[in-house]
């Protein structure tokens, strides 16, 4: 082992040891708290630089920085950490926004202060863990381990519901992933059926998994769907995530939508499609029905929100729409997209949620009806809201719209699987997104000037510590708008690693295609409805 | 890569500064000024400097092009490559860089863009004086002047989509500068999604274009689509060769300009792949109706042209550069641009022309009875973009990118007098509140004078030429088109100069509005003129006029044969269109004269083209008579026509109710789908579902049991007794 | 006449244990409740001889012995609980005593 | 086969459901007909499994020790008045006691009877009497509720007759027989005592060597007669011979034997037990020394309560 492979269980250990290190600061002393836990967090994200400078870019696809120890030998759980590409842009999403997110709560967090940073370092600990886990017992320890401490920044933190909120969220998270467990457990359990020990190494348990019948595969999937698909959240499962947002406080927000909401396309990416493609294969235009209902649906939800925050959410639920459509278009351009769409989320999403949040602080409401115009109080503030309104709403030159155009690239081009209707569909998200977004901008930022009561405080635009959070992430949504090539380009020798099974599984049936009357049927049933008469 | 004489390949490598200089406008303007206070005075300075030095710059890469023929005959276009932007999928992946396609056609959108934008952004820097946004907005007429140059200037479908969509919200922007304007702020909306709209069909033609010829460069797919236009016509797949271009591995940042030479590769296998399915050919006859949807947004043609006369709730420089002069334009140049996938579509252009024209038929009845001059100027430019899509329609690529480039210079013009007046009066706008203004102000009176000849076809004015050839070409190609063409062009001329008569002929009589610069006075320090009534213009703002003026009257004539040269040798060249494009062919074809081609079709064309300046001479001189008539020497006689013609007036007035229809059978269902939907959220999933089945199952099932574990011992006894006993049935069945 | 089986034994230790858990559960006197508990020993203690009959060895009888022993010490303290659960609330109502609390 | 001890037992919940104390009239006659019939059926179903394996029939005292232990625990858990239930209780104890008896296990028959219904039946009836409402209460109807009525009656039957059935399905799926053979007895009591009359043949003949915590030893039986063989040398083996008769009139009676498997396998749980005995002992005397101040206590309690939460 060299010191390389030291960086990622650094990365996991260090917040989380560091966040219970803070136990021990004197009661009273917030301001050491939220400055350590500032340095904590930053010291992190350079740690995850050094690991990028550590990472082999040339061999982006294969998995590295390997960290592997035994841990429980009696049924082969292994602590075993590793990154390929995509779980690094994740890692770094993860160190990037949790600074800013720390500097972001430096006001909003006026009580319990220890509390409060150290349930955000370990559930930074968490999610780095999540991204990097190559064993499926230890990816399913940080996957639940999640849910701890957002249950508590929900609970504690929250604002007037939290406490049903932070159930909710916590019941309704953790009752899926049970399923999911199960369904991992199974395909270990099958492994062993085949003759070898017991293992929960994930690159083994792919190899094994792709020995399961097809019906096997669809109850795995199935069983993934439950705990990802609620993470995700994917309709019709979602109504946990407006009411966790509209409750949390600021911070918890950015980090729910910001990374949270990854674990769930995260897993459905390293598990189903590796570990089920024949099912994948088969039910994609089910999930993509579902993830088009839920960018059409939660769009025009959206559009009749009086709460700025809860508005944000539900553009969440649409926007991660898109990200579970592209992945099932199982091409390189719709699987890319859609990380590229889990990174790009994170990093507007996350700002429009601290754009609220700093709404909130001063005017300590989130209601549309009672503000308007904020652009002649607050114009920095304006400038920044309308930027990453307009990253979210995917115009191009900014980062959300490389996301959302390969997503419905890949969808489109996807013939094989999805199509041209599957598309369309989507498609009609974009010009949802601009009324819900714009009809937000025109309330808050634009109109005559209206503000809530203040009750004497006198309301000042942005510090220069507010305008230090949401710099960084402006700067981003540039430069992945305008420069994704190098994401791109190590994206993609990982997924296609991660689509092979499916593709493979495509390639067979293309060749039966001939011989087989439902597919041939299938494939002009979706062709010949876009055809216009003329054309007949 | 060749080194030609005719072309300086370092000039046409100046083209990559083109849309950074406005960049760097925006960011000085946005972030610099926007924290030094008291540099906001330079704003427009800063600006104007960008958008001129772009001007200059195109013109030296015209100047490097050297002459269009000569340059289309060597080398097509030349593609300068800056970095690689959008790549995905390995070497038969998606691929879409930043970088330039420069051939003729980008070239004169270049220059209108650019030359307009220098004019208007002086004019603005008078106008918006002491407006408290001044640097906010000169810096999003940099971002606009940006977005647009990139959408002129792509060289493959994304990055003019980048383009197109920076010029949407650029223009959302500029509409919703007075931002406290509850009525601005709903028509930047209005604008920006109904363009969504369109950019809804362009995206997806965009894919399809990739899906049928596996990329979108244009220097991939214009050839291909020629060749499998070719092929469709002859019905022949000979495999012969057709322009294709090597394509370098880009060097990720600037590199240097590179000469794409036509060369003969193995073609003929992506072509039979296009016929060899189903799906690549239906696909090949909607894409030119999805990109249409795109064009027909941005160039507010119908039935997405509502949010065109709204826009006119923005600054009025902003009305004449974006809503006028050069973004509305953008769909014309699209399908311009991509005119051979449009051909490949049996029907689409032919929906282009009938689209065009049944909009600039529309379009001018609803000017005839507006009484706000913007809105007029609003409708007429709807009704004019309508010719250039019947111009672009009827494959009269040159009448179109004509009209689009006088259009540009004499609605310009229109606006910004209209700007002026406006100005003047404080923001009045309202033609029933003023009258006789020509004494009050004969320079703006005779430079709008002017707009007006240019725009109703005046013989020999620029929009004369334009506007004949449109006609005539659409004569010949469909004359049910062409007549209606001539129709408008009659109406046209009746409301230009309704307009013109009435605000400054007849009595001298206005009202001040109590509105400038968007708000109500509240804050009087700029309005100064609302003291001394209506005045002249200073020289700042006057001198753009004096030019673009001079345009509107000379372009006609001094380019008309620059501009023909120019686009037909473009990709958008109907003389290309219509030939065979293998190497061997296109040389042959660049030693024929450009006006060669003409004589293909010269009797039909040449009647047509008699017959068309006729009647428009005619025509226009009698309308503006007409309007004189009216609005002039008797007023009273034209409210008692309007007034006979009640219903109709109304309906006009009202714009044919069109909003309101949209508003019942779109926004309105979409709204309560959203109430529904909401109510659905809450109620079934949240509520029913989640909340009541799935929350209340478990907790009957708990309730079922509480008997048993109410904390009392026996209960738990029982419990474990239950528990004994499933072990042992367990044991006895599983076991024993 | 001499001839027993094993399960006749076994059955009425059954019997007795069960009837033992049905009063354990329905009766709500402690002190019934704690009768309950000796009789389920008494099936138990039944078993118990049977088996050291069955195997021959003498293990089983000893075992009554401890059965007896923890009966009786259960007898002490859990009466001696009783009185004072009694002389708190004056009653012997099991469900007086169903709240957890610490 | 099990079929039958399913009846039996959906039989004898029925009847204790009916039996158990309850304020609502029940017909009680029914519970105690079907109760009978129940236990009759049983033990004729079990009798006639036993005789179809030809084990023979069991002893009439067993039938007469079960009729009355059965009969004896149903009316424990079903008077009302705890008083009765404990007189009851005795009269299962007897009745057990009686049935160790034809198991042949006398002592504990006897210290069953001692102990249990000597001492702690009467440490409950104390108790009982301490803490229990005057017999006139339960005469008049105002016995406390939680005398009166049984609680989740119904529930309790099944779960306990399931329990039975289960138990008594798993308890026949084999008869074996527990007839008491004298000559098994005599086996095991020669084998116990050969080991001290084997030594002194070893020692006889010299073979010091012989592991004698495992010699190389074993028995047959010949003609009533337990011989012994053991193993000397390479093949040389010594044979002993004992009668079996004579092997239990030498042996010790079953007390003793108790008490020397007591002493000898089970020395640590003895030990054990002394403690646990003592240790009860001890916290019976610590918890009846507590101070408690009657009912006052127990409002005083709840109100500090709400506050310590």
């Amino acid at each position: 082992m060299d010191n390389a492979s030291l960086i990622l269980p650094l990365l996991v250990l260090i917040p989380l040891l560091c966040g219970f290190a803070m136990v021990l600061l004197p009661k009273g002393r917030g301001d050491i708290a939220k400055v350590m836990a500032l340095g904590i967090s930053t010291g992190v994200f350079v740690l995850s630089l050094f690991a990028c400078y550590a990472f082999d870019w040339s061999r982006a696809g294969d998995m590295q920085l390997v960290f592997n120890s035994p841990w429980v030998d009696a049924v082969g759980v292994r602590a075993h950490l590793a990154v390929d590409s995509i779980s690094l842009h994740l890692v770094m999403l993860t160190t990037f926004l949790m600074p800013i997110t720390i500097l972001g709560s430096f006001k909003a967090v006026k009580e319990r202060h220890t509390e409060f940073y150290l349930w955000l370092l370990v559930l930074q600990a968490a999610m780095i863990g999540v991204f990097c886990a190559r064993d499926l017992i230890l990816f399913y320890i940080c996957f639940e381990l999640t849910l701890v401490p957002l249950y508590f920044l929900i609970g504690i933190f929250g604002s007037a519901n939290r406490s049903w909120a932070s159930i909710k969220f916590f019941i309704f998270t953790l009752t899926g992933s049970v399923f999911t467990f199960a369904g991992v457990l199974y395909v270990a359990w099958f492994n062993t059926t085949l003759g070898n020990m017991w293992t929960f190494d994930i690159a083994t348990l792919y190899e094994a998994a792709l020995q399961l019948s097809g019906t096997q595969q669809a109850w795995v999937l199935v069983a993934l769907l439950c705990g990802f698909a609620v993470k995700v959240p994917l309709f019709p499962v979602h109504t946990w995530l407006p009411l966790a947002h509209t409750e949390a406080p600021t911070s918890g927000s950015v980090i729910l939508a910001g990374v949270l909401l990854k674990l769930g396309t995260y897993g459905l990416l390293r598990f189903a499609l590796p570990m089920a493609p024949i099912a994948v294969v088969e039910y994609a235009p089910v999930i993509a029905v579902f993830s088009i209902i839920g960018i059409i649906y939660a769009a025009l939800v959206c559009w009749v929100q009086e709460d700025v925050k809860k508005l944000v959410a539900y553009s969440s639920i649409s926007h991660l729409g898109f990200c579970v459509l592209g992945m099932f278009a199982l091409n390189v351009a719709g699987v890319g997209g859609s990380v590229m769409y889990m990174i790009n989320h994170g990093l507007s999403t996350g700002a429009l949620f601290l754009c609220v949040g700093m709404i909130y602080e001063r005017y300590h409401t989130r209601d549309m009806n009672a503000m308007s115009g904020l652009a002649k109080r607050l114009p920095i503030w304006a400038t920044f809201f309308v930027f990453f309104c307009m990253a979210s709403v995917g115009l191009p030159g900014l980062n959300g719209f490389v996301g959302e155009f390969l997503t419905i690239l890949g969808t489109f081009t996807a013939t094989d699987v999805l199509g041209i209707g599957y598309a369309a569909a989507a498609a009609l998200g974009l010009i949802l997104a601009a009324i819900y977004i714009l009809y937000m901008v025109g309330r808050v930022v634009f109109g005559p000037v209206k503000e809530p009561d203040t009750h004497g405080e006198k309301v000042k635009d942005l510090s220069t510590r507010e305008i230090g959070t949401l710099l960084p992430l402006a700067v981003m949504c540039i430069v992945l708008g305008v420069y994704p090539t190098p994401w791109l380009r190590s994206l993609e020798p990982a997924i296609e690693d991660v689509i092979r099974p499916a593709r493979a599984v495509l390639a067979a049936q293309d060749v039966k295609a001939p011989q087989v009357d439902g597919h041939v049927s299938n494939f002009e049933f979706r062709t010949s409805s876009l055809l216009p008469e003329a054309a007949q | 890569m060749h080194t030609l004489a005719a072309t300086n390949l370092d000039l046409i490598n100046l083209a990559k500064w083109i849309p950074l200089l406005p960049l760097i406008a925006l960011v000085i303007n946005g972030i610099v000024l926007g924290a030094f206070k008291p540099a906001r005075k330079f704003a427009a300075l800063v600006t104007i400097l960008a958008v001129g030095g772009s001007f200059a710059l195109s013109v030296a890469v015209w100047l490097g092009m050297g002459s269009a023929s000569e340059f289309t005959s060597e080398q097509a276009f030349v593609i300068v490559r800056a970095f690689e932007w959008i790549h995905i999928g390995g070497f038969d992946g998606f691929r879409a860089d930043v970088s330039f396609f420069i051939d003729p056609l980008t070239v004169i959108m270049l220059l209108t863009v650019t030359g307009v934008g220098t004019l208007i952004a002086i004019y603005a820097s008078g106008y918006m004086a002491g407006d408290p946004g001044y640097h906010r907005f000169f810096a999003y007429i940099g971002l606009f002047i940006f977005a647009m140059t990139i959408l002129v200037m792509a060289d493959n479908l994304l990055l003019l989509f980048l383009g197109w969509e920076g010029v949407g919200v650029s223009s959302y922007l500029l509409i919703g500068y007075y931002y406290r304007k509850p009525s601005a702020v709903a028509a930047a909306k209005k604008a920006f999604i109904v363009n969504r709209v369109g950019d809804f069909g362009f995206a997806l033609g965009l894919m399809g274009v990739f899906l049928v010829f596996g990329a979108v460069q244009y220097d991939r797919v214009l050839p291909e689509a020629e060749s499998v236009y070719w092929m469709q016509e002859h019905g022949l797949d000979d495999g012969r060769g057709i322009f294709s271009n090597t394509i370098d591995d880009a060097d990720p940042i600037f590199a240097d300009a590179e000469l794409v030479i036509p060369n003969i590769v193995e073609v003929g296998k992506r072509e039979a792949e296009i016929f060899g399915s189903d799906l690549k050919k239906t696909l090949l006859i909607i894409i030119p109706f999805l990109l249409m949807l795109g064009a027909f947004g941005k160039s507010a043609q119908l039935p997405l042209h509502v949010w065109l006369p709204d826009a006119m709730e923005g600054p009025t420089p902003v009305s004449a550069l974006i809503h006028a002069a050069t973004m509305v334009t953008a769909g014309v140049y699209m399908i311009a641009r991509l005119l051979p996938i449009f051909q490949l579509s049996e029907y689409a252009l032919y929906t282009v022309a009938i689209v065009g024209g049944v909009t600039a038929l529309f379009a001018a009845t609803i000017a005839l009875c507006q009484y706000d001059i913007k809105r007029v100027w609003a409708y007429s430019t709807v009704s004019q973009l309508g010719y250039m899509f019947l111009g672009v329609g009827v494959l009269s690529t040159v009448g179109g990118v004509f009209h689009l480039f006088t259009h540009a210079f004499f609605k310009a013009l229109l606006f910004l007098t209209a700007g002026s007046v406006m100005h003047a009066l404080a923001g009045q706008l309202d033609m029933r509140k003023m009258s006789g203004l020509f004494r009050k102000m004969p320079v703006t009176a005779i430079l709008m004078l002017i707009g007006c000849l240019a725009l109703a076809g005046f013989p020999y004015t620029a929009g004369y030429y334009s506007k004949d050839l449109i006609l005539a070409e659409a004569l010949v190609a469909h004359p049910w088109l062409g007549w209606m063409g001539i129709a408008v062009a009659l109406i046209t001329a009746f409301y230009t100069f309704r307009l013109w008569f009435r605000v400054f002929t007849g009595p001298t009589e206005y009202e001040m509005s109590n509105e400038h610069h968007g708000y109500p006075s509240d804050h009087a320090h700029d309005d100064d003129h609302a003291h001394h009534g209506p005045h002249e213009m200073p020289i700042l703002m006057n001198a753009p006029l004096v030019i673009l003026a001079i345009g509107a009257i000379t372009l006609g004539f001094l380019t008309h044969d620059w501009v023909k040269d120019m686009v037909e040798h473009s990709t958008a060249g109907a003389a290309r269109l219509s030939e065979p494009h293998s190497p061997a062919h296109h040389a042959a074809h660049v030693e024929v004269d450009p006006h060669h081609t003409d004589t293909a079709h010269h009797d039909p064309y040449h009647a047509a083209h008699k017959l068309v300046s006729t009647i428009t001479k005619i025509g226009s001189i009698s309308m503006i008579l007409l309007a004189g008539y009216f609005f002039w020497f008797n007023r009273k006689a034209a409210e008692r026509i309007a007034s006979a013609f009640g219903l109709i007036k109304r309906f006009l007035e009202n714009k044919w109710y069109v909003d309101e229809l949209y508003h019942v059978i779109i926004v309105l269902p979409l709204r309560v789908f959203g109430w529904l939907f909401y109510l659905f959220d809450r109620l079934i999933i949240d509520g029913l579902v989640v909340d009541g089945l799935l929350r209340y199952t478990p907790r009957l099932a708990g309730e079922a049991q509480t008997p048993l574990a109410r904390g009392v011992l026996q209960g738990f006894a029982v419990v474990m007794a239950i528990g004994v006993i499933a072990v042992l049935a367990f044991v006895m069945y599983s076991v024993l | 006449m001499e001839y027993l089986t094993l399960n006749h034994y076994l059955l009425t230790g059954a019997i007795l244990f069960a009837l033992g858990v049905i009063g354990f559960a329905t009766r709500r006197n402690l002190i019934v409740m704690f009768l309950c508990t000796e009789m389920m020993f008494q099936g138990v203690a039944v078993t118990l001889v049977a088996f050291s009959k069955y195997h021959g060895n003498l293990d089983g009888q000893s075992f009554v012995i401890f059965v007896l022993t923890i009966a009786a010490a259960e007898a002490a303290l859990a009466l001696g609980l009783v009185v004072y659960l009694f002389r708190r609330k004056q009653t012997l109502d099991a469900e007086a005593w169903s709240a957890m609390k610490g | 086969m099990a079929y039958g001890f399913y009846i039996a037992s959906v039989c004898g919940a029925l009847a204790v459901w009916l039996v158990l104390p309850s304020d609502r009239r029940k017909p009680i006659m029914l519970g105690v007909i079907a109760g009978a019939a129940t236990l009759g059926g049983l033990l004729l179903h079990t009798a006639s499994l036993a005789y179809d394996a030809e084990q023979g029939t069991p002893s009439l005292y067993y039938y007469i020790f079960t009729v009355l232990a059965v009969l004896s625990a149903v009316r424990v858990i079903s008077h009302p008045r705890p008083v009765y239930s404990a007189l009851y209780f005795v009269m299962v104890v007897l009745s057990v006691a009686g049935m160790f008896l034809t198991l042949e296990a006398e002592f504990m028959a006897f210290a069953m009877i001692i102990i249990y219904a000597g001492a702690i039946l009467v440490t409950y009836l104390f108790v009982i009497m301490l803490a229990s409402l005057p017999p006139s209460a339960y005469e008049s109807h105002e016995a406390p509720a939680y005398d009166r009525v049984a609680r989740e009656p119904f529930l309790a039957c099944f779960v306990g007759f399931a329990l039975l059935a289960v138990l008594s399905s798993i308890i026949f799926s084999s008869v074996d027989p527990i007839t008491p053979r004298p000559e098994r007895d005599a086996v095991t009591v020669a084998i116990e005592q050969m080991p001290d009359r084997i030594t002194p043949v070893l020692l006889a003949q010299n073979a010091i060597n012989i592991d004698t915590n495992h010699p190389d030893l074993t028995y047959r039986m010949e003609e009533g007669a337990l011989i012994a063989s053991i193993g000397i040398g390479a093949d040389e083996r010594i044979e002993l011979t004992s009668d079996l008769r004579e092997a239990i009139a030498n042996s010790i009676g079953n007390i003793d034997r108790v008490g020397l498997n007591l002493f000898e396998s089970h020395t640590l749980g003895i030990e054990l037990a002394g403690v646990i005995l003592l240790v009860s002992m001890v916290g019976a005397i610590v918890i009846a020394k507590r101070k408690v101040t009657g009912g006052n206590e127990a409002s005083r309690h709840e109100g500090t309560e709400a506050e310590v939460i």
